[in-house]
């Protein structure tokens, strides 16, 4: 193996020779020259050393740049926020660019009043500060058939988690007013795809939200600026973003995003629709394929995300023998509904191969399922809600590889 | 309302935001197209992307064909093999069609193409088919009925009991690799399977 | 007044014209063509109508811009997260950048086996998640005297509320393993300025960490990349970033930063040392000068900040005619020890003069004084500590100004 | 340690970055510098900013004077007037200063420089006075004994009962305004009361 020798190892052996990086001070020009003022950044960016923390495409994915999909970097990421800069994209039709001054929001159809909204309106509801997951239903879509992409990024990484502000939609919905026979919603979006999706309308008056703000400040213009719909726990693509009408009606829409798109063919030609839910789920984010084991044998930290679309994350087990026995991992951070969560597991590594998987629970009393148990039921075809259950195969370089398992 | 926020939209307002249809037909605007219009606005708007036949250029969506592969290896989702609903790309086309140049069509040119649509997926097969509001609902795709409401949980993932924990199997061995593929983006040039 | 007349009094009028950003498709470009693909933006950035969303500097505070401080623009932000590009700075010799190969981290002093960490060894122990607000103690500081800075991003600005990642600063030392006299503990930084600050052994084996990571990524460089340390509930400056040395020992140091600076001096020429504890305190952060009231009379939100270095935040209760009548604020969002919590209150305006305040309690019983109150005992030359109240008045258009009242 | 993580640090790297000093003279160098030693280091490397006489130029840092202005209006505290320990002069500028090159003063340079600045702020008043690490610690500063710790709660803020909630007074009346200094940043030329 080519593991590079252990400071321990060193440190055991003869007399070390004296880091020049602790005993040469010109070697630490920081220490002794001024570093950047204040007014050097009035919006801070990353370090240049971390240049490869970036969202990430897929060329072979889609024909066209502008109705794609770039992921977030989970392998590079810790505890449960995304920053906004890294969420991952999907766009029909671009991002919009909207100045917040030329949005309006139209609420029409089966209402009291239909009404037009400007921002500024919006503004004087009250507002509601919530920590949400958004994972697109073809996250992991990929691997339905086997292993296929070397990174969780790839793999995992069409979810992000942000802390949202914004004003629940029930509020304004009760402010146009709601008919007898109003049962479902239609949120549009004003970007070029004029995205559209039915949404039922107890989800509307339950949790959704019209959020503003993402992790602190404004939505990013890639996510929805000025305004985006937000629907905890529900698949990333009812999400409308840049959204410009809501409209109230009896029945569902069946628009292009729930019948060509977003359902799910099974084996027998038949197919799942209004599959919103996301179920749960877990990945292992380092050690993964993007994020090997450099170190050596001795203490490891095994670290991964888990969400549930049906409430909090209740427990996650990982093993490191491909399912034989399992552990349980430590939830690290604030355990929030329909969020991202966290977890930790450390062990003293032999050196030895290993096969990592994670297995979340949650509140709801649903188990990450098997690939195989998954296949069972959904066949290879269905291509979203792939929820199964992730495998890294270890080397003893600590070269990490997704595969499948018996 | 209880807050008083907002004003009434005015009725011109609705009129150019409200352009969504349903299956019953609902938001569907006055106007009729032929086949052969159709063929025509097809040709010179969309072939470049989906091709002359909708069979798809390069990775852009294939839109005809794909009868009975449902159930394939690689099945063919298009319009007339996936589709329920013939509003759905009434409504399509209007809003988001062709792409980068979205609600430039008019109502009759959207008419015609789905016209050109149903008879390239041999829904409808007389060359001389006008489709307009009015015949609009008599149309039923023939893939309608294979679609049926979430019926999760559907794998025999809800527990009551703990999972297993220890001496859970024999012994794992790896059965598939993602290196085989090799299609993890790295700066080569490199294919996969796509989803979408 | 100027105020522009309010949607509402518009549709009570005469029939409205029609909006051309609803009726006019060219007045929507973003509808008809393509936006942003994937790739545009590997890592996002706010949207171009957000530039004024910014660090700012006050320039006449100190005498050069590598030993100062920017503020937070606390009047643009919602919800708890202060996102990283948006940290309020304060270094004493620049922002230093070091490559993270670079970085060393010593334990010495009365320890087992005085050591040496590299970034790899840090990583390897195991990791905890935490959100938390670092203030810098000087936060207000330039309003003991009366108000002077028209904004709360200058007034209470020195402030952020981060999600960190990092190891438990107890793991590293027990790692090195301490003697028996240890008590106090030496923390000094990699930069120009050699930042140092003695704390006791109690608070670091307790709940300080050795952070990596920020709102999910990596430490940014002007917060201490690669490693910084992380003091919950403490004054700012002993957060010391670029993280370089652990030093284990008997008695304190005294260094220039608790007894030239971070000493409060009191009015009879005595001063109080070792304030570490920042007091329960908030603000209103919209309405407030930065952010005035411009939609005229009605329906009006409050929103705004409260932390606490002793634990959580109880209450909050906002007044609107100075004190006479006080309303429980809404707390909006999670709820986290030594963390920043938002509030919410909404009301009817009558367009009526307001003088605004909101008054915090922590969970350890302490209630935010007035600033009459805080000056009865530390007078207006303690630099530091300022908890005070603060009050805006907010006139008939709706503009706030930063006053003080009987 | 429990998890063998790190390494041994060699006696050449902890005297390398083992330059802190404390009160009772742990962590000084052996050496020694005279005032008119001193005198000579600063006015060639600190008095562009901090003065000839230690005064501060424009806003840069007063190091000398001020003593018994710790009770007036507008307080200096300088080493002389406030700092309770001579060992921080010591510390700081070793590991600070000049500022913008740091570490660069040899250690005999520091023992002169607080020397010269002891002077200054008449803490010694000998023009021939050699400070070293031998009577460093004779050396007492006259603010020491103003220091005490931290007393809070200090102010009536602690309460068992809740406070106030309404007509807790008769009326509420500006008495101060911001508006009146305008030292707002705006892009004009603006100052105000500095506070460090
Ligand atoms: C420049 C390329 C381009 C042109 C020209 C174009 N399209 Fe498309 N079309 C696309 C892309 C890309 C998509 C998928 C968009 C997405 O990802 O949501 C699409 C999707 C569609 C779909 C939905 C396919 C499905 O399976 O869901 C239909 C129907 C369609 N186009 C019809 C048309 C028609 C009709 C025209 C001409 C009036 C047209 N397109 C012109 C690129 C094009
Ligand atoms: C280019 C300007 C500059 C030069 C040259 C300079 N200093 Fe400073 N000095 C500063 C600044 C700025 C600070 C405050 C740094 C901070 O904010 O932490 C300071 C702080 C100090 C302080 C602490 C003051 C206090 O009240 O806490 C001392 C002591 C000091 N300098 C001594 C020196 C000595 C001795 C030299 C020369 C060997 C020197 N300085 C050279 C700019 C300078
Ligand atoms: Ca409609
Ligand atoms: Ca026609
Ligand atoms: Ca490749
Ligand atoms: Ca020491
Ligand atoms: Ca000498
Ligand atoms: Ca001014
Ligand atoms: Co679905
Ligand atoms: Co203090």
């Amino acid at each position: 193996g080519g593991v590079a020798l252990g400071s321990a190892a060193l440190a055991a052996g003869a007399a070390r020779a004296d880091d020049p990086l602790i005993t040469d001070l010109d070697a630490q020009p920081w220490t002794q020259f001024l570093g950047d003022p204040v007014d050097a950044m009035p919006y801070g960016m990353p370090s240049e050393h971390e240049a490869h923390v970036v969202r990430r495409t897929v060329s072979w994915l889609t024909a066209d740049a502008t109705s794609s999909i770039n992921f977030t970097p989970l392998h590079e990421l810790e505890g449960i926020i995304t920053p906004n800069g890294l969420c991952f994209e999907r766009h029909h039709g671009g991002a919009a660019h909207i100045a917040p001054g030329d949005w309006r929001l139209m609420v029409n159809g089966l209402v009291g009043r239909q009404s037009v909204f400007t921002l500024a309106d919006i503004m004087r509801f009250p507002r509601v500060t919530r920590t949400h997951f958004l994972e697109c239903a073809a996250n992991s879509g990929m691997e339905w058939r086997g292993a296929q992409l070397n990174g969780c990024q790839y793999t995992h990484g069409m979810i992000h988690n942000v802390m949202y502000t914004g004003v629940p939609l029930r509020l304004v919905l009760e402010e146009a007013g709601l008919k007898g026979a109003a049962a479902w919603v239609l949120a549009e979006g004003a970007d070029a795809a004029g995205m559209t999706r039915s949404i039922p309308l107890d989800k509307c008056l339950d949790d959704c939200l019209i959020a503003t703000h993402m992790n602190g400040e404004r939505l990013r213009p890639e996510q929805g600026y000025p305004a985006r719909l937000v629907v905890p726990g529900w698949e990333g693509n009812m999400w409308v973003k840049w959204l410009r009408r809501i409209e109230v009606g009896d029945h569902p829409w069946h628009h292009r995003e729930e019948t060509s798109k977003y359902t799910d063919l099974l084996a027998d030609g038949t197919a799942r629709r209004f599959t919103w839910e996301m179920d749960v789920k877990s990945v292992i984010t380092s050690p993964s394929p993007q994020a090997p084991i450099t170190h050596g044998r001795g203490p490891t930290v095994i670290s991964g995300v888990a969400w549930s679309g049906r409430g909090r994350v209740a427990e996650v087990h990982v093993t490191t023998d491909g399912g034989v026995n399992w552990t349980k991992a430590r939830i690290e951070g604030p355990s929030l509904d329909k969020s991202m969560h966290r977890f930790n597991h450390e062990f003293d590594w032999d050196g030895a191969p290993l096969l990592l998987q994670s297995r979340a629970i949650d509140t709801a009393g649903y188990v990450q399922p098997t690939k195989d148990a998954l296949r069972a039921v959904r066949g290879v075809n269905s291509i979203y809600h792939n929820n199964a259950i992730q495998t890294w195969a270890v080397d003893s370089d600590g070269r990490a590889e997704n595969v499948e398992i018996s | 309302g209880g807050l008083g926020l907002g004003r009434e939209a005015t009725h011109a307002e609705v009129a150019a935001w409200d352009i969504d249809i349903r299956p019953d037909g609902l938001g569907l605007p006055e106007g009729s197209g032929s086949v052969s219009d159709g063929e025509q606005v097809f040709s010179e708007q969309c072939a470049m992307c989906h091709g002359d036949f909708g069979e798809g250029v390069d990775r852009w969506p294939v839109l005809a064909g794909g009868q009975g592969t449902l159930t394939h290896d690689r099945p063919v989702k298009t319009i007339g093999s996936y589709w329920p609903y013939l509003s759905t790309v009434y409504d399509y086309i209007r809003r988001a069609m062709p792409f980068g140049y979205a609600q430039s069509l008019s109502n009759d040119d959207v008419y015609a193409i789905t016209a050109y649509l149903l008879y390239m997926n041999d829904v409808v097969t007389d060359d001389e088919f006008v489709l307009s509001n009015e015949n609009f609902a008599e149309v039923r795709m023939p893939n309608e009925a294979n679609f049926f409401d979430d019926p999760r949980p559907d794998t025999p993932i809800f527990v009551k009991a703990e999972p297993c924990m220890t001496d859970c199997k024999a012994e794992a061995v790896i059965t598939k690799r993602a290196v085989i593929l090799d299609v993890t983006p790295d700066g080569e040039d490199d294919s996969g399977i796509t989803v979408d």
